[in-house]
């Protein structure tokens, strides 16, 4: 095989001068530039990003030598890997089976009311989004809802609708 | 080719007695002795996956039901390929895919050279009783030789192996998961637009249903031709 | 590492605990962490040092003591507990420590919840601190790592598993010796480990518990059945969602790495392993093994049909060994006291203890080990301590997703891998669910359904559109608007996705239907024939807690 | 015997298909009485009647009180071709709401006096149905549309007292 075709398809530079690409650059190396490395490497993204966009995508996919579709696939696959970029706050409804029969649901109504979004959303200011888990394993504290990664337990309707209150108000 | 008569297995599918070699499954050795088990993600040339699961078969012995597309025969194995309990298990699969998406075979491309109509006639399926979904799904023209339909989508994957595996390209996959998966070329964009398509068009040939087509072809007017894929891979194999 | 190394460390370990008069030790684990956990044992610290007790009171962050539902949770060296702790109350727990117990906070520990259970997996729970290695040496650990790398021979480590008895913790119960023995025997030029920590059943957090609060307990069971099988790489695939014991595994294996417990030539031996993380991403079918080892792998989390095993071709096409936290958890102790000690717990096909999260509309919510053929009874009302509120007992649901909703007739049947079977549920990773009357059957039912919809990968039809049409028979029936018509289709298809999907997320989704057909008919019956449901939760509108 | 066809949501090929039956209807008519049918005069649907032949979806409120009162009356009823049998074209609109459907067929897609019409059209259900969905059928003859022997297959078939085997004779979409 030419050298040539070969350089053609060496690792691609990152997507810009955005100094996260180091960290993602890093878990590729760690892992070997590997195609195997491909949701390690995504988890990097998101946690540096907090999203996975296109950009990224074909950049991982390319340097890691994975199809652009799998790549895609893979990222969609997994409920963890989010393609949008979420609120600024982020309320996370535990919908474990403890929670569930503790009054999950009757939080999601809550927040149904007070934000007119519904699982997967964010509001239309960009303030909040809302997501549902399938269980933190706080079950002993349910029903539990995670405010910007802060666990509380056994939380009411009430309380979760003044939390949802002081986000609101700048 | 001559191999030592050690290396032949026996085993009766249907009450019949056949022989076969230790690598080949039971649909390859049904197909050979001309009995019928009805699939729907399997084609001859490509990896097989299991999904479709029509070609669950009875094997003596075994508690759970077998699929015949990946199960190796074994000396002494007896196959039941039809029963009234694996029809009643089939019909229900296909029924199933009825459900899933928008399947008018009334006004498919594909009508009458569907396998997925064929097979339900096959099966005397006479109507669908479980209740549609009418999800909203896309028609993607965007290529300029070729249409997706996903309305006709069974995710057999099909098109999924042939590109990975004949062509090389891998444009296509499958994004999502459970009820919301859906195949997609590259990063879930038009497929005119995908960077890696090479426009052979073995994807639309290997898919059973309408699912993928030619341009211009109206109702029923769309024949798929497959005889490129025994030929490629045996001319692949005489290459070694 | 030489046994006298480890023998060292223990007793310096001791010496440097023993120094101190008294010691206060502090749940960090997930659960009390949530209730500001870490600020008691701060306003602790800044006490002692207010005090000048440096030297003679010691603080301990600590793994999960159980009781999770009370939590903060704080011991002292004198065995008082106490529950519901703030940062205001430090100084007042450091006057007790020489003075009698605080009655306000007492957590009274003479009570079945704590009598009546058996503690080998969680032996060390709210004992050690996780983050330090030292204090699990002194607990006599990576002991019986030492004992199998200087004293026995592979063979003979498999042996003694398979004396114990000890069967997967992870669901199915498959005899652990037997797998770890089909390893051993696989030829291949590499083979792997890999743990399973993607606890996925909702209301299931043994192993979250277990990892956070002994995390080197599970390393040492890895490296133990490394040696067993001749493996020289591990994974373990470890929920995301887990980010604390996510950070106290990578500790445990900087820190075995650092003391040549891991690594190249361990103990000076020719054994060598090395152990990495990978992270799940949210989809509870990577919990089968064969998705399991697609997701290690960097791909869709979709199963595969076996055979060919994992055991045979497993991780990139090489022999692997999968057992889940608690099963490795379970290795140490078996090495330790051998496998006849193991044996004498439990049943006569179930042996050991288990441990069981514990939650629902019960009294102590919480985690507790217990030997294996219990009552559900005992574990309900005595150590759970009954429903709350005067309410009656309606079910237990064991094994998540894909086990069952045992009725109050079966409370008396012993917990153990073969009874839970035969009441058409599954012992499962060990989360136990209680229910009382309010909660509708039907809407159970239909919560695991959904849960399952939602986790089907896609791959096989019967699991793609089965679990969509039976969630959505359920949704209707939920809905007060199904009719008898619904209740039978849904009977075909939980007959369909049991028997014909290819694997077994597909093939126990209907369990939870199933098993409340079988013992709340009369629920469904309700639902269908009079639009009505009897515990008051389905309809239109849902009771909420508070008006619009 | 008593024998009526019925015409719900369907392009009436079914019926057209039924006509094609030509110098077979002689043979048809030996047998029965067209009881009802929109091929016939009688306006009221009657009681007592064998055999029905349904073609067409359940699309509207009119659509969905006929059938009822048609299955009341009826001994076998037959759904007759793809829109009975699958909703097929008619459940093409399935996927969407019925004021989208509405604003293309009253608004988009007309040039004089665009509007929704509130009287003579039936109000549309929220789904086009097979009949089997709303109530019991006895009788499936998939195809788009049967063909004519198909039909007198099954209608001889049904004539003699037997229920017609049609999976090998015809299929969804033939």
């Amino acid at each position: 095989m030419a050298t040539g075709a070969l350089s053609d398809f060496a690792k691609p530079a990152p997507p810009n001068q955005d100094k996260r690409w180091r960290l993602v650059d890093a878990t590729m190396r760690r892992l070997g530039q590997h195609p195997r490395g491909l949701i390690e490497t995504l988890h990097t993204v998101q946690e540096a990003y907090g999203y996975l966009d296109e950009e990224a995508l074909r950049y991982v996919a390319t340097s890691l030598r994975v199809p652009l579709s799998r790549a895609y696939g893979v990222a969609t696959f997994y409920h963890f890997f989010t393609l949008k970029p979420a609120g600024e706050h982020t309320c996370v409804v535990c919908m474990g089976t403890a929670c569930y029969i503790k009054g999950a649901p009757q939080l999601l109504d809550t927040v149904k009311r007070d934000l007119g979004v519904k699982p997967g959303e964010t509001t239309s200011d960009g303030k909040v989004s809302v997501l549902t888990a399938r269980c933190l394993g706080s079950c002993g504290l349910a029903p539990a809802v995670v405010y910007d990664r802060e666990v509380a337990g056994k939380v009411t309707p009430h309380g979760m609708r003044e939390h949802l209150a002081q986000w609101k108000t700048p | 080719m001559n191999r030592p008569a050690a290396n032949i297995k026996t085993l009766k599918i249907d009450g019949r007695d056949v022989t076969a070699r230790p690598e080949e499954t039971i649909l390859e050795v049904a197909r050979q002795n001309n009995i019928f088990i009805p699939r729907l993600c399997e084609l001859k040339g490509l990896s097989t996956v299991g999904a479709c699961r029509l070609c669950l078969v009875e094997v003596k012995g075994s508690n759970r039901l077998l699929p015949a597309c990946v199960t190796r025969v074994e000396e002494g194995m007896e196959v039941t390929t039809s029963s009234e309990r694996l029809d009643g298990y089939r019909k229900a699969i296909l029924e199933l895919l009825f459900t899933e998406r928008n399947h008018i075979c009334s006004v498919c491309v594909s009508n009458a050279h569907c396998e997925l109509q064929s097979l339900a006639q096959k099966l005397g399926i006479t109507h669908v009783h479980f209740p549609y979904r009418y999800p909203v799904v896309a028609v993607d023209a965007s290529h300029e030789r070729f249409i997706v339909d996903h309305n006709r989508c069974i995710l057999c994957s099909r098109c999924v192996r042939v590109c990975e595996e004949i062509e090389g390209a891998h444009t296509w996959d499958i994004m999502g998961r459970g009820i919301d998966a859906l195949v997609i070329t590259d990063l879930n964009q038009p497929w005119g637009s995908s960077e890696s398509c090479t426009g052979c068009g073995k994807c639309v040939h290997v898919c059973p249903t309408g699912a993928l087509s030619e341009k211009g072809r109206s109702v029923a007017e769309m024949l798929k031709r497959r005889q490129f894929l025994p030929y490629l891979t045996l001319m692949r194999e005489d290459r070694e | 590492m030489t046994p006298e190394e480890l023998e060292q460390i223990s007793e310096s370990e001791h010496e440097a605990q023993g120094k101190f008069a008294h010691r206060v030790n502090v749940c960090v684990a997930a659960g009390c962490l949530s209730c500001q956990s870490q600020s008691v044992k701060d306003a602790l610290d800044k006490d002692i040092t207010r005090r000048g007790w440096e030297g003679r009171c010691q603080t301990k962050g600590v793994g999960c003591m159980g009781l999770c539902a009370e939590g903060p949770l704080v011991s002292t060296d004198n065995g008082t507990m106490y529950k519901g702790v703030t940062a205001a109350d430090a100084p007042e727990i450091l006057d007790s420590v020489e003075s009698s117990p605080i009655e306000r906070l007492l957590c009274p520990t003479d009570v079945p919840f704590f009598q009546r259970q058996k503690k080998i997996v969680l032996e060390n729970s709210g004992i050690i601190d996780a983050e330090r290695i030292e204090d699990y040496i002194g607990s006599l650990g990576y002991g019986a790592l030492i004992k199998v790398l200087t004293e026995m021979t592979p063979p003979e480590v498999i042996q003694e598993v398979v004396k114990s008895g000890l069967r997967g913790r992870g669901g199915a119960g498959y005899p652990t010796g037997l797998k770890w023995s089909t390893v051993a025997k696989a030829a291949g030029p590499a083979k792997f480990i890999i743990c399973n920590a993607d606890e996925g059943d909702p209301g299931a957090f043994m192993d979250r518990s277990v990892l956070e609060s002994d995390p080197h307990r599970v390393l040492e069971g890895m490296l133990i059945a490394a040696y067993a099988v001749g493996a020289s790489e591990g994974f373990i695939y470890v929920r995301a969602e887990y980010p604390l014991a996510i950070k106290r595994l990578r500790t445990a294996i900087r820190q075995a790495e650092r003391m040549g417990l891991l690594g190249t030539s361990i103990c000076g031996t020719r054994f060598s392993f090395r152990i990495d993380l990978r992270l799940g991403a949210g989809a509870f079918v990577c919990g089968e093994e064969t998705a399991l080892i697609a997701s290690v792998e960097g791909k869709r989390g979709t199963p595969r049909p076996r055979p060919p095993y994992p055991a045979q071709e497993g991780l990139f096409g090489e022999p692997t060994l999968i057992n889940n936290v608690e099963t490795f958890a379970n290795i140490s102790p078996i090495i330790r006291n051998g496998g006849d000690w193991y044996a004498k717990i439990g049943t006569e096909k179930s042996k050991g203890t288990k441990v069981f999260a514990l939650a629902g509309r019960v009294q102590n919510t919480g985690l507790v080990e217990v030997p294996m053929g219990v009552t559900l009874r005992e574990i309900v009302f005595e150590i759970g301590g009954g429903i709350p509120e005067g309410r009656k007992f309606k079910a237990v649901q064991t094994g998540g997703p894909s086990g069952g909703c045992l009725p109050a007739e079966l409370l008396d049947m012993p917990v153990d891998y073969e009874s839970l079977a035969r009441a058409g549920s599954i012992m499962g990773s060990g989360g136990m669910i209680v229910m009382d009357e309010s909660s509708c059957m039907v809407d159970v039912a239909k919560y695991f359904m959904d849960f399952c919809m939602t986790e089907s990968c896609g791959k096989c039809v019967p699991c793609r559109v089965g679990t969509y049409q039976m969630h959505r028979l359920l949704e209707s029936i939920t809905q007060l608007e199904g009719t008898p018509k619904d209740v039978a289709l849904l009977t075909e298809l939980c007959d369909l996705l049991k028997n014909t999907s290819l694997c077994g997320l597909g093939q126990s989704a209907p369990n939870p239907v199933i098993s409340t057909m079988r013992s709340f008919a009369d629920e469904y019956k309700a639902h269908v024939e009079e639009r009505r449901c009897p515990a008051g939760v389905c309809g239109n509108h849902r009771n909420s807690e508070e008006p619009a | 015997m008593r024998l009526a066809t019925v015409w719900l949501d369907g392009c009436s090929g079914c019926h057209m298909s039924l006509l094609d039956l030509d110098e077979r209807l002689l043979a048809v008519a030996e047998k029965a009485d067209l009881v009802y049918s929109p091929l016939v005069d009688n306006k009221i649907f009657p009681e007592d009647v064998d055999i029905t032949l349904v073609e067409g979806a359940v699309s509207n409120e009119e659509d969905l009180h006929k059938i009822r009162m048609v299955r009341e009356r009826t001994r076998i009823l037959v759904s007759l071709g793809d829109c009975a049998v699958t909703a097929n074209v008619p459940g093409m609109r399935n996927p969407f709401l019925t004021s989208e459907v509405y604003d293309r067929a009253y608004r988009e897609n007309v040039t004089f006096d665009p509007g929704i019409p509130n009287q003579v059209i039936p109000p549309l259900l929220p789904y086009s149905r097979p009949v089997h969905e709303i109530v019991p059928v006895d009788v499936f003859v998939p195809g788009c549309p049967p063909s004519a022997d198909v039909i007198f297959y099954a209608v001889s078939e049904l004539l003699e007292g037997r229920i017609p085997e049609l999976s090998a004779k015809t299929r969804f979409g033939a």
